[in-house]
């Protein structure tokens, strides 16, 4: 039956932009050193901020522990270097604004922390244990949410979990890490699979590829051999790798609206995840590192590199030999979803799966001030979510906030495949980001004026207040 | 409270009653001079069309109407015209037709069948099209003196380019009201 | 609101800045229906007036005799009963014009309803203004049906006939007929209407470009 | 004449005028709703413009809110102080103590003092510009510039200068409190009427690094904390707050402040804003150059701290200003010309 | 310009190449061969009246953009193929300044007016087609191309009714053989299939675009086949029409391939401002155009409902848009529940 | 059978031509002042749109008994019938105001507001009078002005206001989102989009020969 299903109940939507795979699909992953100094944000996760726990002049070694918060949904920060403290100021935040960092000096040494021991082998930990230590490695989702990995692995016991998928299919142009992570350490990520089923306590894992990365689908199911394990190609397609849609064109299912995926059973980790686990699991290094593909028509050399956290952009373009020519756009992740960036002095973080430098030709088509649209259809056709696209945008441009809500605007995860084929460049995601926001905004004032009330109520008078 | 609903309804009441005195006496004022101007309007097409027969029209009565109109849903009202001695030389007959929209007609008929007259007493086909053609003596002109026989459209009588419905639709009427007048001839007849 | 002052206030009140049409937007239906020849429009405008003044009249006569409560039914009977009287006299002395008006001379009654209630509200007029303001209001909406009559007469026919006389001949039959049919009203008010922003706009500069 | 017309006509015209009256009074009694009088009158009272300013649905809504006791008779900002005391008349509420507010926009970092970082490309307002990055303006806390703030305005009150520098003209706002809403930065506060001393600056930077990013920022070197003398001037979070409570508007932190980030206010019967900003050099607080010309607040009387040679080129890319590959994609990126109604 | 600055903007920083620009232009190639096929049967007039109407297009677009000081957008090609479309469905022996001022209303009350490309909520082109239809009736409906047939597709039946009336398309006659009772003539021994071959080959007897139905299915082919067009539209509109005239005994070939049919559902309900954004809207907006078309071809005064029918279901479509969305995502619940 | 057919056709007929030949407001010109002022909100205009119907239906029921039963055998119908039928109209608003905000509050949320709106509007009065009274019928198709046939045409007519309210307001709505040329904004737009519509509906004359 699920077969059937599984034939009939597609995602719809999508899009096949240029792939632009070819450039570092066949380099092999190159570790790179750290420069002297890296910027090692507090914050590099979805969640509370972390609070430094080293000050200037504390001398750290790789994993330390830097950063950490008491609230579960967060997820501690590690050294990735050797050396002393210089700082921690505020610092530019590839995620935007400024925050809160720890500058270290590299004293290129490397010495790991005393206190780091490898943790008992996983097999024999039960799932509470296996989560502690996540959390204690720092590890979250390194598919682009940056979501605390241990919050994942704890599904509340009324949503069960039968289904544990690893997402490798890197719809993304340009980036080619999990590629490369699926070809050169594909028994890590399948161990890495092992430990999340069990963490779970799910019995059935997935390892989904893009049905043209035909070495790493061969790779993972000669390691898979025997385990259980299956591969599952997925047609190459954007966004075959968002979540939701992942699990629709995988299992069926379909994610309720404002849902996640636990409600139909299923965890979702990226390649990375996995790894980053199961290298945990084994030498007890917490996450300090990662890959990240540095591609793009203004770099010298694109490359997949292991670049440790805290590391400069400029730094990793200067590893592949520098630019080109001068860059009209940095993008940290692939075009589709990365975010463009304003200056080369952020650091790597625990979710930069890539950095992207295009020439400024590529950088410089125009984008409309305001929502324009010929109401050609496409950007609803393209709409993995079946949502209408150009209204959000409308709307959220004439500031009609009810009917954002009523056209499910919360459901747009924000692939851009609308924005992709618009014909007329519509600024369809950043009007739907803006409108987002906005509705967050008005239900934070909302709620703030009920306590209002709520207070002057208890006070007991019509009193005239502000 | 009781008194209250009373003075409330007394004034409307008043004011009512001096609205119906004030109307009832406008309407008996003018109410003669109504029926005379409806008989008037009616009489007009019917006096245009026979004119040329030098008679007065003169209103058929009821019956013998309403006798006619259920055999011809169409008709609106049938005269007969009287010449100055009193001898019925024809009829005028008003029917409704259909062009591109409505319209209602008169025709003069003498006693032999001829067309004597033809008049659109009102119309709602297309201005400049229809409109025109309805208006348009010219296209009128052809029925006169035709009859007894039905017209037909292309053979003898030339529709208007460009408002043919109408055309057909006039041409039509005038055939229905020679109809009408066979019936009301063949009866008178016997 | 309107500040009652002067007569002559009053009058051109009714004709420009609370024009029934393009402003209070009611009686549009008669506007648009009725303008397709300017002799409607002349004998509808009339009647509009009569009625208005009339009524207008009568009712400040009457209006500390009228109890709050029932003041809507009363002015209902009241004006009910001119717009009868002008039904009467049209169909006794203008078949015609009787027979091509139809529906929307007992349709009156429902406009001037509106802007007799509008005055009721207001506030208890003298008999002189509330006449003026009668004769305004009536005039403001005859003057729109008259320039809407005019220019779709014009340009859907490309003449204007008058009683029977022929004021105005383009000597064309080519003329787009679409203005005198039911298109042509709407865009003929649209446009009149885009003609009204346009002057307010003209009139207080100072709100320049902006949203 | 025929006067049984006449006499049908006042049966049936009576007639029916008795019966409705009946019917009608009877129907009255008996489906009588009790409504509150007053909230008629509240409604009559509020400017019935149904702006929604408030929150509610409509002026109808706010009307029922206040008679229920739900919201305060100030509930209608757009109405301002009049309609207040109006409402709290029909409430039996004193409302004579309500002081009027108007917006202050907490920012007056041109683009010729906070340079550039980067070229903007999307949607011309603020609230999407956050989303990239928060534009290409240096200042990650400062304006934006992009105007939302001045497009929600329902009267027209805030005007941007050459230099994106925004004033509000106090004269028109009503205090409705929408740009303040709008803001994604947080930048705009409601302030009471009558205040003079501002901090027109947020920047969370200090020292050597605010300065970086603007030349006008507030350092947080709590210099007008220490001078003040009723305890209303405060530094948190990297800028100084004033405690409009306690501020006299003597005037003492302005002297203070090293950058000028605490400017007066001088109220001017003569000027279009209805008075601007001076930033006085001695001690004296009076109203030097009257200057009236555009984005000629009188800031650079003390320590001008603009260079003529930075005078940012567009920091954002509008309407024209890019390469214009894209001309023949065919869409019109006539920025605010093209809004709907 | 400012040297060395990054460029910031949202996601996503890659575009597909399609432009406004490309896509008119595609639809014009479309249109091409059916046009060139016209002039080179009609000749002068029509080339008179194709310019006429596309300048008409033209220039209200330019003078509207001009008055509102807005950019000109003359070279996105939506008013050249606006004009084009409106001279196609004209008669082809129409006085030019008809066709000129039919431009002209179109840009301007059928698009400009309502805010420009992408805001109009009528088709503009039919609103241009309506309002001089209405406007000179005589005209549009008797000047149509009067001499011979042509080679390839003689009917001389049909001639004969040439002969005999004034603006005798193949719709017409053929209702009046179903008809006879409403029609303004009866003409002898013709039959719906002897016009198939003139249909779909040669047809002299109708508007400049409608000489044969084969080009313009080929370019509505080709349009599907690129993507330009949703086929939904064309299908369900062609289906319900054929379907219903079966239903009723009427020949559906005949009355799929005359009169304006396949132009109005190929080129002109698939407009995409004034069709329906979502696939499931599409075929609502089919079926309605094609009981509209049906109900008026029959039943109404003119023999022709193409136009009609496309105007008054474009005023259906913002309802249609706000009702019928895609299928949420997230409605279906887990499929697989029961394992 | 045949003549019930017969019947049935005509009564189809005289609803279709009431809904769309005839349309009350872009064709007949009847209705207009609220039309255009409530239709810029499409929950305003299905609230507007179901409470014209049920006032129509409602006050064509009792004036066609007032005129038949009262003024028509009395004689004085021919100068009683507007202050009759108005006064008709407004109690009967009035009435059924006051009826559902006592036993249904809701729906009086729902349609109260519009109920004042209709008594001055004129599509009610035109309703009543060119069903009820001799003289004002307008289609071409018998019309003996009895009572089945006053309840087809009224409810017809009112579905027609409806419908043609519905639509418009759903393109309202996308009208407020366009760039329409500053004067055109608003009022002005609302009537081109209603000659086009109209236009539009100028296909149907003469359909099925009403
Ligand atoms: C506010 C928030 C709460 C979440 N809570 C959970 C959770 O309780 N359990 C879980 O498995 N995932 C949770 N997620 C993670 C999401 O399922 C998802 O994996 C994450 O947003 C990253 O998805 P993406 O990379 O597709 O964007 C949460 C995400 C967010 C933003
Ligand atoms: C449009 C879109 C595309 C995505 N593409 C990928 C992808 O190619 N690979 C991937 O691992 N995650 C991708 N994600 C993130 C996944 O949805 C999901 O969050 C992730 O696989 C969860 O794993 P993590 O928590 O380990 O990051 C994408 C998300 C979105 C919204
Ligand atoms: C708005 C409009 C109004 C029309 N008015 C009329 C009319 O009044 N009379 C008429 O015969 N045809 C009228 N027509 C119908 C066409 O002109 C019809 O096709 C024509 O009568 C047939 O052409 P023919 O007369 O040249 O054979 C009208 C058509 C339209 C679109
Ligand atoms: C497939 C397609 C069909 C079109 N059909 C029409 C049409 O029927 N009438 C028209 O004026 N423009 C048409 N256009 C051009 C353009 O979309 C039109 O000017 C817009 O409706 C104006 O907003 C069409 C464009 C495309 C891509
Ligand atoms: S960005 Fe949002 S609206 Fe656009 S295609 Fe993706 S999910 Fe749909
Ligand atoms: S793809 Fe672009 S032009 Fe097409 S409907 Fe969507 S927003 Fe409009
Ligand atoms: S939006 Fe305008 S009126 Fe309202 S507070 Fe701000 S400046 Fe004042
Ligand atoms: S909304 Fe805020 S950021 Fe935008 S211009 Fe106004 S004050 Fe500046
Ligand atoms: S509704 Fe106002 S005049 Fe008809």
């Amino acid at each position: 039956m699920s077969k059937t299903l599984r034939l009939f109940h597609r995602i719809r939507g999508g899009i096949y932009p240029p792939r632009n795979k070819h450039f570092t699909r066949e380099r092999p992953i190159l570790k790179i050193e750290a420069p002297e100094r890296v910027v090692i944000p507090l914050q590099q996760h979805i969640g509370t901020p972390c609070k430094p726990r080293v000050k200037k002049g504390d001398e750290v070694g790789v994993g330390t522990l830097i950063g950490d918060a008491e609230a579960y949904v967060s997820s501690p920060v590690h050294s990735s270097v050797s050396g002393k403290v210089a700082q921690v100021a505020p610092q530019p935040h590839p995620l935007g604004g400024d925050k809160l960092a720890v500058i270290i000096e590299n004293d290129g040494l490397y010495t790991p922390d005393p206190s780091l021991r490898a943790p008992y082998p996983w097999r024999e930990m039960p799932p509470e244990e296996i989560r502690k230590a996540v959390r204690s490695a720092g590890i979250v989702g390194m598919g682009g949410a940056t979501f605390p990995t241990h919050v994942k692995l704890s599904p509340p016991s009324d949503s069960p979990i039968d289904t544990v998928i690893i997402n490798g299919s890197e719809c993304e142009p340009y980036l080619t890490s999990d590629f490369r992570l699926l070809v050169e350490e594909a028994d890590l990520v399948v161990e890495g699979l092992n430990i999340i089923m069990k963490a779970v306590g799910a019995g059935k894992g997935i390892v989904a590829i893009a049905d043209k990365k035909i070495e790493a689908i061969e790779n993972v199911e000669a390691t898979a051999r025997g385990t259980g394990i299956e591969v599952f190609p997925l047609k190459t397609r954007y966004p075959a790798g968002a979540e939701k849609v992942l699990i629709t064109n995988v299992l069926g299912r379909e994610v309720p609206s404002g849902g996640l995926p636990m409600n139909v059973g299923v965890v979702v980790n990226n390649v990375g995840t996995s790894h980053a686990m199961a290298h945990y699991f084994a030498a007890g290094l917490p996450l300090v590192e990662r890959v990240v593909t540095v591609n793009g028509s203004a770099v010298v050399n694109p490359s997949n590199l292991m670049i440790p956290l805290g590391t400069s952009f400029s730094a990793a373009v200067e590893a592949c030999g520098g630019f080109r020519e001068p860059p009209g756009k940095v993008i940290m992740g692939g075009p589709m979803m990365g975010l463009a960036q304003y200056t080369l002095d952020v650091p790597v973080i625990k979710g930069t799966s890539g950095i992207l430098a295009l020439s400024v030709e590529e950088a410089g088509y125009r984008i409309p001030t305001e929502p324009i649209c010929i109401r050609c259809g496409r950007c609803v056709d393209a709409c993995p979510m079946n949502l209408v696209p150009t209204y959000l945008a409308s709307y959220t441009h004439a500031g009609k906030w009810d009917e954002l809500r009523r056209f499910n605007i919360l459901d747009c995860i924000e692939c851009g495949c609308c924005t992709y084929v618009c014909p007329t460049k519509n600024p369809i995601v950043q009007l739907v980001k803006t409108g987002k926001a906005e509705l967050a905004r008005m239900k934070r004032r909302e709620d703030k004026r009920k306590e209002e009330l709520a207070a002057v109520d208890a006070e007991g008078g019509g009193d005239d207040g502000e | 409270m009781f008194r209250y609903v009373l003075s409330l309804g007394l004034r409307l009441t008043l004011v009512c009653l001096v609205a119906a005195i004030g109307l009832g006496l406008t309407y008996s004022a003018v109410e003669s001079r109504i029926v005379e101007m409806e008989l008037e309007e009616r009489g007009k097409a019917g006096k245009e069309v026979l004119a040329p027969l030098d008679a007065k029209p003169q209103e058929i009565d009821e019956g013998e109407l309403a006798a006619l109109q259920e055999k011809f849903p169409e008709l609106v009202s049938v005269f007969e015209g009287i010449d100055e001695n009193g001898n019925l030389v024809g009829y005028a007959i008003v029917v409704k037709g259909k062009g591109y929209s409505f319209f209602t007609m008169a025709v003069g008929v003498d006693m032999e069948g001829k067309v004597s007259g033809i008049e659109v007493v009102q119309h709602e086909e297309t201005p400049g099209l229809g409109g025109s053609v309805v208006e348009n003596s010219e296209f009128l002109y052809q029925f006169i003196d035709g009859g007894p026989e039905d017209f037909v459209l292309g053979e003898g009588i030339d529709a208007k380019t460009g408002a043919t419905m109408t055309s057909r639709g006039l041409t039509d009427g005038v055939n229905y009201t020679l109809e009408i007048w066979r019936d009301i001839t063949l009866k008178g007849g016997q | 609101m309107g500040d009652r002052k002067s007569a002559t206030g009053e009058l051109t009140n009714g004709l420009v800045r609370s024009n029934p049409l393009l402003v209070l937007m009611v009686g549009l239906c008669s506007a648009l229906a009725v303008s397709t020849k300017v002799e409607n429009c002349i004998f509808m405008g009339v009647a509009v007036i009569f009625v208005l003044v009339c009524s207008n009249v009568i009712i400040s006569l009457i209006r500390r005799f009228i109890p709050d409560q029932v003041r809507i039914p009363i002015f209902i009977v009241i004006i009910a009963s001119f717009v009868t009287i002008v039904d009467l006299t049209l169909k006794g002395y203008f078949k015609p014009v009787y027979d091509r008006l139809g529906v929307w001379i007992p349709l009156i009654v429902v406009n001037c309803i509106i802007l007799a209630r509008a005055e009721g509200y207001a506030s208890q007029n003298r008999v002189r203004y509330a006449a003026m303001d009668g004769i305004g209001i009536g005039l403001g909406y005859t003057a729109v049906i008259l320039i809407m009559a005019v220019f779709r007469e014009l340009m859907g026919t490309g003449q204007i006939v008058l009683f029977e006389k022929t004021i105005i001949n383009f000597g064309t039959s080519s003329m787009p007929v679409i203005f005198i049919m039911f298109p042509g009203a709407f865009i003929t008010f649209a446009l009149l209407a885009a003609a009204l922003q346009w002057y307010q706009d003209r009139r207080k500069p100072e709100e320049g470009g902006g949203s | 004449m025929d006067w049984s017309l006449v006499w049908k006509a006042l049966l049936a015209l009576a007639g029916a005028g008795i019966l409705l009256g009946v019917v009608l009074a009877m129907a009255s009694r008996r489906f009588h709703v009790e409504v509150d009088p007053r909230v008629e009158e509240i409604l009559r009272a509020l400017p019935g413009s149904n702006c929604g300013a408030c929150g509610l649905p409509g002026c109808e809504a706010a009307a029922e809110a206040v008679a229920v006791g739900d919201a305060p008779p100030t509930i209608c900002k757009a109405g301002g102080p009049d309609v207040a005391s109006e409402v709290g008349k029909i409430m039996g509420i004193d409302v004579e103590s309500v002081i009027p507010m108007v917006a202050h926009i907490h920012c007056r970092g041109g683009r010729s003092v906070s340079p550039i970082k980067a070229i903007y490309q999307g949607v011309n307002s603020c609230r999407a510009a956050e989303t990239a990055m928060g534009g290409g303006k240096a200042c990650p806390f400062g304006c934006i510039g992009l105007e939302d703030c001045a497009d929600v305005c329902p009267v027209n009150a805030i005007a941007f200068d050459d230099d994106g520098i925004r004033r509000v003209n106090i004269r028109k706002c009503t205090g409705c409190g929408l740009c303040a809403d709008i803001c994604p930065r947080d930048l705009i506060e409601m302030v009471p009427r009558y205040q003079a001393t501002f901090v027109r600056c947020k920047s969370r930077y200090t020292g050597k690094k605010a300065l970086q990013l603007c030349k006008v920022a507030c350092i947080g070197c709590k210099r007008c904390e220490k001078v003040c003398p009723h305890d209303a001037i405060h530094v948190e979070y990297g800028f100084a707050t004033i405690d409009y409570g306690k501020c006299t508007n003597c005037g003492e932190c302005v002297q203070e402040c090293p950058t000028g980030s605490i400017q007066l206010w001088v109220e001017r019967e003569d000027h279009p804003e209805g008075g601007e900003f001076v930033l006085p050099r001695k001690r004296k607080k009076d109203k030097k150059k009257g200057s009236e010309e555009k984005g000629g607040s009188s800031e650079e009387t003390a320590k001008a701290p603009m260079e003529p040679g930075d005078i940012g080129s567009g920091d954002t890319v509008k309407e024209g200003e890019s390469p214009d590959e894209q001309g023949e994609g065919g869409f019109d990126t006539g920025s605010k010309s093209s809004q709907a109604c | 310009m400012t040297e060395n600055k990054l460029v910031v903007s949202t996601s996503p920083h890659i575009r597909d190449t399609a432009n406004t620009r490309k896509i008119m232009l595609q639809v014009i190639i479309a249109l091409a061969p059916a046009t060139i096929y016209a002039l080179v049967i009609f000749g002068l007039p029509a080339f008179w009246v194709l310019l006429a109407s596309i300048s008409g297009a033209l220039l209200g677009e330019f003078a509207m953009q001009k008055g509102r000081r807005l950019p000109v957008t003359l070279s996105d090609g939506s008013a050249f193929l606006t004009g084009l479309l409106l001279a196609l469905t004209l008669p082809p022996e129409l006085p030019w300044w008809i066709a000129l001022v039919g431009g002209l209303t179109a840009t301007i009350l059928g698009k400009q007016i309502f805010g420009g490309l992408g805001h109009n909520i009528f088709n503009p082109a039919l609103v241009g087609r309506a309002v001089v239809f209405v406007s000179w009736a005589s005209y549009m409906t008797t000047s149509y191309f009067k001499s011979a047939a042509i080679g390839i597709a003689n009917t001389s039946a049909h001639q004969h009714i040439v002969d005999l009336v004034s603006g005798a398309t193949p719709l017409a006659a053929m209702k009046a053989v179903y008809d006879p009772a409403g029609a303004t003539f009866v003409p002898q021994g013709l039959n719906a299939s002897n016009y198939y071959k003139p249909l779909l080959l040669a047809n002299p007897w109708g508007c400049i675009g409608e000489v044969s139905a084969l080009l313009l299915i080929l370019g509505g082919l080709y349009l599907i086949a690129t993507r330009i067009i949703d086929w939904r539209i064309p299908l369900t509109y062609v289906g319900t029409v054929a379907v219903l005239t079966a239903f009723t005994g009427r020949d559906p070939l005949f009355y799929t391939l005359s009169g304006g049919l396949l132009i109005g559902a190929i080129y002109m309900a698939t407009d995409y401002t004034t069709s329906p954004l979502s696939s499931r809207g599409k075929v609502i907006f089919g079926l309605g155009l094609g009981l509209m078309t049906f109900l008026l071809r029959f039943w109404s005064n003119n023999p022709e409902g193409v136009m009609f029918s496309i105007l008054f279901m474009n005023g259906m479509v913002p309802l249609i848009d706000r009702y019928i969305l895609p299928r949420k995502y997230g409605k279906l619940r887990c499929a697989e529940e029961g394992g | 059978m045949a003549p019930d057919m017969n019947e049935a056709w005509r009564y189809f007929l005289l609803f279709f031509g009431a809904v769309l030949v005839y349309n009350f407001i872009l064709i007949r010109f009847i209705g207009l002042c609220p039309f255009f002022g409530i239709s810029n909100r499409l929950e305003t205009s299905i609230g507007m749109g179901i409470s014209v119907v049920f006032v129509m239906v409602m006050a064509t029921s009792v004036s066609w008994v007032v005129w038949n039963y009262v003024l028509d055998p009395l004689g004085v119908g021919d100068f009683l019938y507007i202050p009759a039928f108005i006064l008709i109209i407004a109690s009967l608003v009035q009435f059924v105001e006051m009826v559902i905000k006592k036993t249904s509050p809701p729906l009086y949320k729902a349609m109260g507001i519009y109920l004042p709106l209709i008594t001055t509007n004129c599509a009610v009065l035109a309703a009543v009078i060119e069903s009820v009274r001799p003289g004002f019928f307008k289609m071409n198709i018998a019309y003996n002005h009895t009572f089945p046939e006053a309840l087809v045409f009224t409810i017809g007519v009112s579905l027609g206001f409806a419908l043609v309210l519905i639509l418009f307001s759903a393109m309202r709505e996308r009208l407020d989102l366009a760039p329409v040329p500053k004067f055109f904004c608003g009022i002005p737009i609302a009537f081109i989009a209603a000659a086009l519509y109209s236009l539009a509906f100028m296909g149907f004359t003469g359909m099925f020969g009403l």
